[in-house]
C-alpha cells in the first residue's frame, strides 16, 4: 500500500550454508536455488493465494485436449548481457534443460516444442497433461529459463556461467566472496518498471545460526529466510519489536520431516511393522522439544498447507508404545532374551541441525519398544549418497519440500518409477506397488480438477496406510526480517522468488 | 628397599608441587566419574529426560540443567568423561608406542636409519595436524576408534623427536659404551639400558599428549564429526553453540570440564617432570 | 694499604636443607701488583668467594651475610647496586673457568668488548672500537681486526679466554679475579694463558686473585697462597714456603697426593675419605675426620687461625701445639 | 645462503611428494568417490554424463596412474578441478586463503607479542605476584580449547557487552572506503585472532619464561654483569635474544597446528577462510580440494619453517650453513 | 707375543663438514703387565683410539690384534670370547654408570652378558667390591649415592669383572679432586700388582702419566709422534712437540717454575678436518724446515726405547732446541723470570 522507497542495500541470508555453485542446473538443494533465482527467472509464479501470476510468460493457454499448451513469451525482456529474450530461449530451456536435467518426470510425455514466432512457443504432449501440473512446472524449481546463447552447445551442468549466471531477473550477479557472500547489482533494464527498488542485494552465508541472530541484532543483516536462527531467538527478537517473524512463503514448498523405511530390509518390508513403529513415536514431543512448536504431526503426503488437495480422512498413528509392542509381537517380532526385537540402522540426514536431534529421539523411542538402533548423522552430501544412491539405511530421517501439485514431486516418493538410483529426493525406500502406480498414472492424466482431487485424496489415504515413507512432522519454516523490510514472504515459494520488490522503509 | 626409597623420594618431589597434587586429584576425579557414570546415571545419557534448556540448579533433578533437547547435562558430562579418557589415553598410548619405537631406533642407530625416520617424522609434522585428523576421521567414519587412530597419527612425532634426542645423548654416554664393550646386544642395550633413562621425559610428554588428544577429540566432536552415539564434551559444546544467547551454560559447562581436565593433565605433567626428570633433580 | 682487603667474609646459601655457610669468616688481602692464589678442592667455596667480591652471587640461594670487602678502603659489600655496577668491570673484573660459555654466543667478540669500554668510559663507538682492537692485540690475538667481527663459537677455547681477558682488563682494573682461568684448556694453551696473565699483570700493574684447584698452576702464578677447606681458610703462606713446608695436615696431604715429577716414582700419599658436604660439616675442625693427626680436641673445637711465623697463618691445633716451625717455612 | 635455500627447496620437494603420496593413499581408502557423492547431491543420473565426468577426473584409470598424474599436475601448480564448485581447485582455495592467512598471521603476531612480553615479565619478576598471574593465565589459556574460549569471548564481548562483532570478516554494506574497510576487518579480527592466538600466547609465555630463566643462569650473563652492565641492558642485549631462540623454534613447529586451529576458529566466528571450504569438501568427499588444502597447507608450513630457519640463523650465528 | 698389537689403525668419522681422521695410522704394542701412557691435547684422538681397540669406534683401516688374534673384522658373536680380555674404564664417573641400575647390577652386567648364573654373579660382585675397597652393601645402592672417587671404583670393579688382561683407562682421574685422584691411582697400581693387568692409560695430565706409565705414547692430531720409555722421554724428549708439552706442564714447585725457562708453544691444535700438509705440527714447530711442510714424517726408531715421527730429529736422538734467549725464536717465546 505504501509507496516503495528506492535505494539502499539489503543483506539477506537463509538457514543453510553457502551454495556449491551460484546455479546448480540439476538442483543441488535450496542454497543454489536461492542464489540462482535472483538472476534467472521462470515463466510463472504462484502467489500466496495459490494463483499463478505471469512472469516471463505473458500467458499460458491450454488446448482443449490438454495435450498442448501455448506460451506467449514476454516481450521487451533483455538478458543481463543485453540480448533479447525470445521464444528460442524458452524452447531451448524446455528441451535441453528441463527435460534432460531438471524436470524429467513431469515432461515424461513431452512430444515436442514448437517455436511459433519470436515470442510464441507451443509445447505438445503425447497424453493429456493437467493444467496444474504444467503450470506448477513453469512456476517450480526446475522451470528456470536459461539464455540459449550462453548454454547452447555446452555442457549445461559444468558451464562456467553457473558460477556467474546471466539471467533476466532484477538482480545481476556481481561478485562472490567465497565463504562470505554473493553480491547482486541492480538490473537497470529490468522489465518490470521501477524494480528492483534496492540498489544492491547481498546474500550472506553463516555456518552458525547464533551468528545470524547476532548479525540481525547488530543490523548487519536485514532479512533471514527459512529457519535462520534458533527458535528461542525468534521469540526474543520479535519481542523487541524491531523484527518480524513470518511463516508465509512456503505454501508451494511445504516442508516436512520424513522418515523413510527401507523396504529392502525384510523386516521393514512388512506394513504392520512400519505402522507399529510409528505408534512408538511421540510426534508432539518432537514438535515441542526440537521445533519449539513450529511444527505439527503430519498425516499424509498431502500436507495441510496444500489447500487444494489436503484431506483429514486418512489413518493416523497416535503415540502408544504399548500398542506398538503388541503390533510387533503380532508381526512375529517378539522381544528376545536381551529385550531386543531386531536391530536397525538409523540415518539422520545432517543438513539440518534438528534432524540429528530427531534421530537421537527416535533412537530412544524405538529402543523403548525393543528395537536396537545405531544412529549416524552424516552431512548433506553423504546423507544424500547414502539415502538415494546406496540405499544404505534402514530408517532415514530426511526432509522434503512439496508444492501444491502432487504430481510428480510428491508421488515419486511412492511410485516404482520414482526409484532412480542416484536421483535424490525420490523413492529411496524401494516401495513398489502396482495399485498405487496405476492410481498415480490416473492422477497424471486426469484433467478435471474435481475428479483429480478425489484421486489425489485416495492417493493420500493409500500412502498413509502403506507408510513406506511418512511425514513425521509438517514444519513451519520461519522468515525473520527487520521490521523496516517490506514485501518479503509474499509468494508461495519465497526462497525462489527474485526479490525485486523488496524495499527498506526507513 | 632403595628402589622404594627412590620412589618415595620421587613421590615427595611430586607432592611438593601443589599444582601437581591438584592435577592428580582432578584426573582421579575424572577417572572416578568415568567409572561411576553408569551407577549415578543408569539411563542412556543421550536420552531426552526433561524439558529443554533448564538452567543449572533450576530443577533439582538436573543439577547442571538440560541441553537444547532436554538431555541431562550432568549425565552427559559424566559419560563424556569416558569418551574423553578412552580417547585421550589410548591415543596417547598409541602415539607413545609409535614415537618411542621410531625415535629409539633412529636415535640409537643414527645414520641412514635416523635420516629416514626423521624424514618420516618431518612429513607427519608438515601436514597440518587438525586438518589431517579431520580428513582421516571423515574418511574412516566418525567412530571412536577412528578418532583414536587419527589423533595418534598426528601425535607421535614429538614423542619420536624427544626419544631420539634422549637416545642421541644417551647412546654415547659411557655406560652405554661400557655395555657395548662387554658385548651386549643392541636390542638389549636399547631396552634395558637406554630406554629406562630416556623414558621419564617421554612419560611427561605422554601425559601432555593425553591432554592434546582430548583437545583434538573435542575439536573433532565440536565440528560435528564425532561419534553421534557417544556422549562427548566437544559435541556438547558444538550443540550448545546455537544457544549462546539464551543458554550459554550448555557451552560453558562441558568446556570448563575440558579445560579443567586438560589443565589437570598439564599440572600432572609438570609434577611428573619434577619427580622424574633427572636433569632437574639436583635443583 | 692492600688494594683488596676481605675481612671476615661470610656467604650463606639459603637452601631447603637450611642456611649453609659456604664461605665462613674468610679474610685475606691482595696488594697492588701481587698475585694471591686460593686453592682448595671442589666445593670448598672458592668461586663463591670470588663472586662475593664481585657481588655476583646467584641470589637465591647465595647471599653475603657478613664481613667486609674493602676495595681501596671502600666496602663493596655495603655499596648500593648502582654504585657496584660502576665498580664491576672498571675497578674489579673477573674471568671465568669456561671461556666458551662465558661469552655471549649471539654477539660478536668486538661488540662485547666495545660494550664494556663504553659502559665505563663514555668513549665514542669508533674510539671504543679502536681501543678494543688495541686490547685484542695486547692479549695477542692474531689478526685482531679479522677476529673483531667474529662470533665466539668460531674461536677456540684459548682464543675465547684471551677475549675474556681483554674484556676484563679493558678498563685497567685495580683487581683482576681469575676463577680457574685455565682448567678448561689444554696444557699448551694453558701455558700460553698463564704466561699472558703474568705479562699483563706486569704491564697493567693490577692485583690478581687466582683461584685454582691445581697446585701446579698455583706454583706457576702466585706469590701468596690461601688454602681453603670447607668454606674456611686453613692456611696462608708465601708460595715457596707453602710448598717447602706445608703446615696444615690438609695442605701436606694435598702436596703429597700430587705426583711429583721431580721425585722418583713412589706410592702417592692418600687423604682418606672425601670432602664433607656443607650440610654435614663436623662439629670441630672440618678436616678432623680425614686428618691423621686429629685429636679429640679437633673433633669438638674449631681451630682458629694463628700466626706460626711472619707472613703465615694456619688453623690447626697440632701445629699450634708444636709451636716450632721449620726454618724453611719462614723463608719467603 | 643460496645453497641453503637450494637444499631446503629440494627437501621441501621431497616432503611435498611425501605429503601428496600419504594423503592420496589415505583418500584411496575412503568409501565412495567424490564423484559419486557429487553426482548424488547434484542429482546427476545420466550415465553418459557420469562416464564423461569419470574420464574428466581420470577416475577410469588405476590408482597409481591417478597418483602419478596428480603429482605431475601438482608440480605444475595445477591441483585439479573442483566439479562441486565448478572451478579449478586452486581458484577455490585461493578464494578462501587470504582470510585464513590474515587470521593466522594476526593470531601468531598477537601471540608472539603478548606471549613474549608476558614471559619476559614473568621471568624478570620471577616469584612475584606478576609471575604467578602470568603463569596462571598461561596455564588456563593453554588448557582451554580455543573454540570454547572463542565462544566464551563471543558471549562476553559480542553478546553480553556488544563491543565486538560476533562473526564474519566484514560489515556487509558498511563503509566502502579503504580505511573504513580496513578498520572494519580489524574490528572483526579481534575476537577470532584472540581466540586462536591465546593458546599460542600461553605457550610462548611459558617457553619464554623458562628460557629467560635458563639464560639468566648462563655464564655469559654473569660475564655481562661482571662487565658492570645494568640490569636492563643485560636483559635486553644479552638475555632476550638468546632466550628467543626456543620460541622461534616452537613457532616453526606450530605453524601446522595454527592452520588447523584457524579452521576451527573460523567455524566459530563465521570467518570466510579455508575452513568453510574444507568442511564442505571433507563432507562432500570433494577430495581434489581436500588434497589441495592439505598440500597447500603443508607448503605453507614448509615455507614458514624455512622462514623460521632464516630468522633463527639471523638470531643465532652458531647455526651455520653446513 | 704382545697382549695387544695395533697396526696402522685408522678411524674416520664422516661428518657434514667433511671427513674427520680421528686416528690416522697408529701402530703400537702393549705387553702383558705393562702400563702404556697415552698423552696429547684435547681432540687429538686419544679416546677414539682407546675405543677402537674395543671395537667401539668405526675402524676404517689397519688392524687390532688381541693376544695375536686379529679382531678388526670379527662379528659381535665372534667377538664374544675376546671381549673379556680387554675392558675399559671411563673419564666421567657419573656418565659411565647407568643411573637407574644398582651398583651390583652394573658391576654384574658383564657377567650376566657372559652367561653367568645369578649366585655366581652375586659372589663375584661382592669379591670385586672388596677388591676396589667398597663395602658389600654398596651393591644395593645407586650411583648417585656415591662420591666421584667411589663411582670411579665401581667403574673399575665392572671393568675387572671378567678378569681382563688389558684395561683401557680413558682419563680415569681427570674429573677427580686431587686428594681422591691419589686414591684411585693407587688403587689402579695395586690392582696391577695383584692381577697383572696391563693398562692403556689415557690422560692429559703429564704428572699423572709420568707417575703411572712404563711406556708413553705422545699423540698429535691422530698420529703418534713419539713413543718410548717414560724416563727416557722425560729426560730426553725427541719430538719438538713432546718437548713443548713437557715444557708447558706446570712445574711441581714454585721455585722450579721460577728457575725453569719456559718455552711457550704458540698456536693451537689444527682442525682434524683439514690437517696441514706434511708434518701436522710444522705450523707450531720452532724447528720446521721446508721438508716438514711437504712430507709427513713416519714414526722411526731412535734406539731401543725411542721412536719419533720427526724429520729433524737427528740420528743420535737429540733434537736441537733453540737455547732460551731474550730474543724469541720463530714461533717460540720464552717466559719466566
Ligand atoms: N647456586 C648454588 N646453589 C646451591 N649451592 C651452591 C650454589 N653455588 C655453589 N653452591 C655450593 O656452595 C659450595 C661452594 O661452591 P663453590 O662454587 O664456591 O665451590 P668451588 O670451590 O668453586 O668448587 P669448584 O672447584 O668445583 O668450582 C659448594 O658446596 C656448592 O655445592
Ligand atoms: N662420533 C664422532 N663423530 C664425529 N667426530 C668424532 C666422533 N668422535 C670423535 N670425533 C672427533 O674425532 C677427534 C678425536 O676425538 P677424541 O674424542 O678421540 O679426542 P680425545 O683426544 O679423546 O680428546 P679429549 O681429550 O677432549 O677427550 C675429534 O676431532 C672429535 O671431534
Ligand atoms: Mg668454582
Ligand atoms: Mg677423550
Amino acid at each position: 500500500a505504501d509507496q516503495p522507497k528506492r535505494g539502499g542495500t539489503l543483506v539477506a541470508t537463509w538457514g543453510g550454508g553457502e551454495p556449491q555453485a551460484a546455479f546448480v542446473p540439476a538442483g543441488g538443494g535450496s542454497s543454489p536455488f536461492i542464489s540462482s533465482t535472483k538472476v534467472l527467472e521462470r515463466l510463472l509464479k504462484l502467489n500466496l493465494a495459490l494463483e499463478f501470476e505471469p512472469v516471463l510468460a505473458e500467458s499460458v493457454t491450454a488446448a482443449p485436449d490438454f495435450k498442448s499448451y501455448t506460451i506467449a513469451v514476454r516481450k521487451g525482456v533483455k538478458w543481463h548481457d543485453g540480448k533479447d529474450l525470445t521464444a528460442d530461449d524458452v524452447a531451448f530451456s524446455i528441451t535441453d534443460y528441463w527435460k534432460p536435467i531438471s524436470s524429467g518426470p513431469v515432461l515424461k510425455t513431452l512430444e515436442g516444442v514448437e517455436v511459433k514466432d519470436s515470442h510464441t512457443v507451443v509445447v505438445r504432449f503425447t497424453q493429456p497433461l493437467p493444467e496444474l501440473t504444467f503450470k506448477a512446472q513453469l512456476a517450480g524449481q526446475g522451470g528456470l529459463i536459461l539464455p540459449k546463447h550462453v548454454y547452447a552447445g555446452t555442457d549445461i551442468v559444468t558451464n562456467p556461467a553457473n558460477n556467474a549466471p546471466i539471467g533476466t531477473g532484477p538482480w545481476k550477479f556481481k561478485s562472490w566472496s567465497r565463504g562470505s557472500h554473493i553480491e547482486f547489482a541492480r538490473n537497470e533494464n529490468y522489465w518490470q518498471a521501477g524494480q528492483p527498488y534496492l540498489d544492491k542485494l547481498i546474500l550472506r552465508y553463516f555456518r552458525d545460526p547464533a551468528a545470524r541472530a547476532a548479525a540481525l541484532e547488530a543490523g548487519e543483516l536485514h532479512l533471514a529466510v527459512f529457519n535462520p536462527i534458533p527458535v528461542p531467538e525468534v521469540k526474543r527478537l520479535t519481542n523487541t519489536g524491531k523484527f518480524v517473524a513470518d511463516t508465509h512463503g512456503f505454501e508451494n514448498s511445504a516442508w516436512a520431516l520424513t522418515l523413510d523405511f527401507n523396504t529392502r530390509n525384510p523386516v521393514l518390508a512388512k506394513r504392520e511393522v512400519r505402522q507399529a513403529l510409528l505408534h512408538a513415536i511421540d510426534r508432539n514431543f518432537i514438535a515441542q522439544t526440537v521445533y519449539y512448536g513450529y511444527a505439527r504431526p503430519g498425516t499424509s503426503p498431502i500436507l495441510t498447507a496444500n489447500a487444494l488437495f489436503h484431506t483429514e480422512n486418512v489413518p493416523v498413528y497416535g503415540f502408544d508404545p504399548a500398542k506398538a509392542g503388541a503390533l510387533l509381537d503380532a508381526a512375529g517380532l517378539p522381544r528376545k532374551a536381551d529385550g531386543k526385537r531386531f536391530a536397525v540402522n538409523l540415518l539422520a540426514a545432517g543438513w539440518f541441525e534438528e534432524n540429528g536431534k530427531v534421530g537421537a529421539y527416535l533412537k530412544q523411542a524405538l529402543e523403548d519398544v525393543g528395537v536396537q538402533v545405531t544412529l549416524t548423522v552424516p552431512d548433506r552430501p553423504t546423507s544424500i549418497k547414502r539415502i538415494y544412491t546406496d540405499y544404505d539405511f534402514d530408517l532415514a530421517v530426511s526432509n522434503n519440500t512439496t508444492g501444491v501439485e502432487p504430481f510428480p514431486v510428491t508421488t515419486q516418493y511412492y511410485t516404482t518409477d520414482g526409484i532412480v538410483k542416484g536421483a535424490a529426493f525420490r523413492n529411496a525406500n524401494g516401495f513398489s506397488n502396482q495399485e498405487l502406480d496405476a492410481l498415480v498414472e490416473r492422477i497424471a492424466v486426469e484433467t478435471d480438477p474435481g475428479k483429480r482431487k478425489e484421486l489425489v485424496q485416495e492417493f493420500a489415504r493409500f500412502a498413509a496406510t502403506e507408510v513406506p515413507i511418512v511425514q513425521l512432522l509438517e514444519l513451519d519454516p520461519v522468515n525473520v526480517a527487520a521490521s523496516y523490510v517490506r514485501n518479503h514472504s509474499n509468494a508461495a515459494n519465497y526462497l525462489g522468488e527474485s526479490w525485486g520488490d523488496l524495499w527498506l522503509d526507513r | 628397599m632403595p628402589r622404594s626409597q627412590r620412589l618415595a623420594a620421587a613421590l615427595r618431589r611430586f607432592a611438593r608441587h601443589k599444582g601437581a597434587l591438584f592435577g592428580a586429584l582432578v584426573v582421579a576425579l575424572v577417572v572416578v566419574a568415568a567409572f561411576a557414570a553408569p551407577l549415578a546415571f543408569p539411563r542412556d545419557p543421550l536420552r531426552i529426560v526433561g524439558p529443554a534448556e533448564l538452567w543449572p540448579f533450576e530443577d533439582p533433578r538436573f543439577p547442571l540443567g538440560t541441553d537444547s533437547v532436554g538431555r541431562d547435562i550432568a549425565a552427559l558430562i559424566a559419560y563424556g568423561s569416558r569418551a574423553t579418557l578412552v580417547i585421550g589415553l589410548s591415543a596417547s598410548l598409541a602415539a607413545t608406542l609409535i614415537g618411542v619405537t621410531v625415535g629409539s631406533v633412529a636415535g640409537y642407530y643414527g645414520g641412514r636409519v635416523d635420516e629416514a625416520a626423521m624424514r618420516l617424522t618431518e612429513l607427519f609434522q608438515t601436514i597440518p595436524s587438525l586438518i589431517f585428523v579431520l580428513t582421516i576421521v571423515s574418511i574412516l567414519g566418525p567412530r571412536i576408534e577412528n578418532i583414536v587412530i587419527a589423533v595418534s597419527a598426528v601425535s607421535w612425532t614429538p614423542v619420536a623427536r624427544l626419544t631420539r634426542a634422549e637416545f642421541l645423548t644417551l647412546r654415547d654416554r659411557d655406560f652405554v659404551q661400557a655395555c657395548r664393550a662387554m658385548g651386549m646386544g643392541d636390542a638389549r642395550i636399547i631396552a634395558t639400558e637406554v630406554l629406562p633413562n630416556a623414558l621419564p621425559p617421554v612419560i611427561v610428554l605422554s601425559s601432555l599428549i593425553v591432554a592434546g588428544a582430548i583437545l583434538f577429540e573435542s575439536a573433532v566432536s565440536f565440528l560435528g564429526l564425532g561419534d553421534p552415539n557417544l556422549a562427548s564434551w566437544g559435541r556438547l559444546i558444538g550443540e550448545g553453540r546455537q544457544l549462546i544467547r539464551s543458554s550459554w551454560y550448555v557451552c560453558a559447562l562441558p568446556g570448563a570440564a575440558i579445560m579443567v581436565t586438560v589443565l589437570a593433565l598439564n599440572l600432572l605433567g609438570d609434577g611428573l617432570n619434577d619427580a622424574l626428570n633427572p636433569r632437574l633433580r639436583d635443583r | 694499604m692492600p688494594v683488596l682487603d676481605v675481612q671476615g667474609l661470610e656467604t650463606t646459601l639459603f637452601t631447603r636443607a637450611g642456611a649453609l655457610k659456604a664461605v665462613d669468616g674468610l679474610s685475606f688481602s691482595v696488594e697492588a701488583g701481587e698475585t694471591v692464589a686460593i686453592v682448595g678442592e671442589s666445593g670448598c667455596g672458592k668461586s663463591l668467594t670470588a663472586l662475593s667480591v664481585m657481588r655476583l652471587l646467584p641470589d637465591p640461594p647465595a647471599r653475603i651475610t657478613g664481613g667486609r670487602v674493602l676495595l681501596d678502603g671502600r666496602d663493596l659489600a655495603a655499596l648500593p647496586e648502582r654504585a657496584m655496577m660502576a665498580v664491576r668491570g672498571r675497578d674489579v673484573s673477573m674471568i671465568f673457568q669456561d671461556p666458551m660459555s662465558s661469552l655471549n654466543p649471539v654477539q660478536t667478540v668486538g661488540r662485547q668488548l666495545v660494550e664494556v669500554i663504553r659502559a665505563h668510559t663514555g668513549l665514542s663507538r669508533r674510539a671504543a672500537a679502536d681501543r678494543a682492537l688495541e686490547l685484542l692485540d695486547l692479549v695477542r690475538i692474531p689478526d685482531a681486526r679479522g677476529r673483531f667481527d667474529e662470533y665466539p663459537h668460531r674461536l677456540s677455547g684459548g682464543m675465547c679466554q684471551r677475549v675474556m681477558i681483554a674484556i676484563a682488563i679493558a678498563c685497567r682494573p685495580r683487581v683482576l679475579i681469575a676463577d680457574e682461568p685455565t682448567t678448561a684448556l689444554d696444557v699448551t694453551i694453558q701455558a700460553q694463558v698463564l704466561d699472558l696473565l703474568k705479562r699483563l699483570q706486569d704491564e697493567v700493574g693490577m692485583a690478581m686473585l687466582v683461584i685454582s684447584h691445581d697446585l701446579g698452576v698455583v706454583a706457576e702464578t702466585a706469590s701468596r697462597v690461601i688454602v681453603m677447606y670447607a668454606g674456611r681458610k686453613v692456611e696462608e703462606a708465601p708460595v715457596e714456603a707453602l710448598f717447602d713446608a706445608p703446615l696444615h695436615p690438609y695442605t701436606q696431604g694435598l702436596l703429597a697426593a700430587t705426583p711429583n715429577p721431580d721425585a722418583p716414582p713412589h706410592r702417592l700419599a692418600e687423604i682418606p675419605g672425601m670432602v664433607p658436604g656443607l650440610n654435614e660439616l663436623p662439629q670441630g675442625c672440618a678436616f678432623a675426620p680425614r686428618c691423621p693427626r686429629a685429636t679429640t680436641r679437633c673433633r669438638v673445637e674449631r681451630p682458629a687461625l694463628h700466626v706460626p711465623a711472619a707472613g703465615r697463618q694456619v688453623a690447626c691445633f697440632a701445629v699450634e701445639e708444636e709451636g716450632t716451625i721449620h726454618a724453611a717455612a719462614v723463608s719467603a | 645462503m643460496g645453497r641453503l635455500l637450494g637444499r631446503r627447496a629440494l627437501q621441501a620437494v621431497g616432503l611435498l611428494l611425501g605429503v601428496v603420496v600419504v594423503n592420496f593413499t589415505l583418500i584411496q581408502f575412503a568409501p565412495g568417490s567424490f564423484l559419486e557423492v557429487m553426482t548424488a547431491e547434484q542429482q546427476v543420473t545420466d550415465p553418459a554424463l557420469i562416464e564423461r565426468l569419470k574420464v574428466t577426473y581420470g577416475m577410469d584409470q588405476p590408482a597409481w596412474m591417478q597418483l602419478a598424474k596428480y603429482i605431475w599436475s601438482v608440480a605444475r601448480l595445477d591441483f585439479g578441478y573442483s566439479y562441486r564448485q565448478n572451478m579449478p581447485v586452486i581458484d577455490a582455495i585461493l578464494a578462501h586463503l587470504p582470510a585464513t592467512v590474515l587470521l593466522m598471521l594476526s593470531a601468531i603476531a598477537l601471540a608472539g607479542v603478548v606471549g613474549v612480553a608476558a614471559g619476559v615479565l614473568a621471568a624478570v619478576k620471577v616469584n612475584t605476584a606478576w609471575d604467578t598471574l602470568v603463569s596462571m593465565l598461561a596455564v588456563v589459556c593453554f588448557a582451554a580449547p580455543s573454540f570454547w574460549l572463542g565462544i566464551m569471548m563471543l558471549v562476553l564481548f559480542g553478546v553480553k557487552l556488544g563491543w565486538l562483532p560476533v562473526g564474519g570478516m566484514l560489515t556487509i554494506g558498511g563503509d566502502d572506503s579503504l580505511l573504513g574497510q580496513t578498520l572494519d576487518v580489524l574490528h572483526h579480527l579481534i575476537l577470532p585472532a584472540a581466540a586462536l592466538g591465546l593458546f599460542y600466547a600461553a605457550t610462548y609465555a611459558r617457553v619464554m619464561r623458562a628460557s629467560m630463566l635458563e639464560v639468566f643462569r648462563m655464564d655469559f650473563v654473569r660475564t655481562a654483569k661482571a662487565k658492570g652492565l645494568g640490569r636492563v641492558r643485560v636483559t635486553l642485549f644479552h638475555v632476550l635474544r638468546n632466550a628467543l631462540l626456543p620460541v622461534v623454534t616452537i613457532l616453526g613447529l606450530q605453524l601446522g597446528t595454527v592452520l588447523g586451529g584457524s579452521v576451527v576458529i573460523e567455524s566459530v566466528f563465521s570467518w570466510p577462510g579455508i575452513g568453510t571450504l574444507l568442511f564442505d569438501s571433507v563432507s562432500s568427499r570433494n577430495y581434489p580440494v581436500v588434497l589441495g588444502v592439505l598440500v597447500l597447507g603443508s607448503l605453507l608450513v614448509i615455507a614458514a619453517n624455512l622462514l623460521v630457519d632464516l630468522v633463527y640463523m639471523k638470531l643465532d650465528p652458531r647455526i651455520e650453513i653446513s | 707375543m704382545p697382549l695387544l698389537s695395533v697396526r696402522d689403525l685408522r678411524v674416520e668419522y664422516p661428518t657434514t663438514r667433511g671427513l674427520v681422521r680421528a686416528v690416522n695410522g697408529v701402530s703400537f704394542d702393549i705387553a702383558p703387565g705393562e702400563t702404556v701412557g697415552l698423552v696429547g691435547e684435547s681432540g687429538c684422538g686419544k679416546s677414539t683410539l682407546g675405543r677402537a681397540i674395543l671395537r667401539l669406534a668405526p675402524i676404517t683401516g689397519g688392524s687390532v690384534a688381541v693376544e695375536g688374534r686379529d679382531i678388526t673384522h670379527l662379528t659381535r658373536r665372534e667377538l664374544e670370547p675376546v671381549r673379556p680380555v680387554v675392558q675399559m674404564i671411563f673419564q666421567d664417573p657419573q656418565g659411565s654408570l647407568n643411573p637407574r641400575s644398582t651398583v651390583g647390577r652394573s658391576i654384574g652386567q658383564p657377567l650376566a652378558v657372559a652367561g653367568w648364573d645369578r649366585d655366581a654373579i652375586e659372589a663375584r660382585v661382592a669379591e670385586l667390591l672388596r677388591l676396589v675397597g667398597l663395602p658389600p652393601e654398596a651393591a644395593h645402592r645407586f650411583p648417585h649415592e656415591f662420591s666421584g672417587g667411589q663411582r670411579q671404583r665401581i667403574g673399575i670393579a665392572r671393568a675387572l669383572a671378567l678378569k681382563p688382561k688389558l684395561i683401557v683407562c680413558d682419563e680415569p682421574v681427570s674429573a677427580l679432586d686431587v686428594s681422591v685422584r691419589a686414591q684411585v691411582i693407587n688403587l689402579l697400581k695395586d690392582l696391577q700388582a695383584e692381577l697383572k693387568v696391563s693398562y692403556l692409560f689415557i690422560g692429559h695430565d703429564l704428572s699423572v702419566i709420568e707417575h703411572i706409565s712404563d711406556r708413553v705414547l705422545v699423540m698429535y692430531l691422530g698420529r703418534i709422534v713419539e713413543a718410548g720409555g717414560r724416563e727416557r722421554i722425560w729426560r730426553r724428549p725427541l719430538h719438538p712437540y713432546t718437548r713443548a708439552l713437557l715444557a708447558a706442564a706446570p712445574a711441581g714447585h714454585p721455585r722450579l717454575a721460577r728457575l725453569r725457562p719456559r718455552a711457550v708453544l704458540e698456536g693451537e691444535l689444527p682442525s682434524p678436518l683439514n690437517p696441514p700438509a706434511g708434518c701436522a705440527f710444522h705450523a707450531r714447530c720452532p724447528l720446521a724446515e721446508a721438508r716438514c711442510r711437504e712430507a709427513t714424517p713416519t714414526l722411526r726408531p731412535f734406539g731401543p726405547d725411542a721412536a719419533a715421527a720427526c724429520h729433524v730429529a737427528d740420528a743420535t736422538g737429540e733434537v736441537p732446541w733453540p737455547a732460551p734467549t731474550s730474543q724469541p725464536g720463530p714461533g717460540v717465546r720464552t717466559a719466566g723470570l
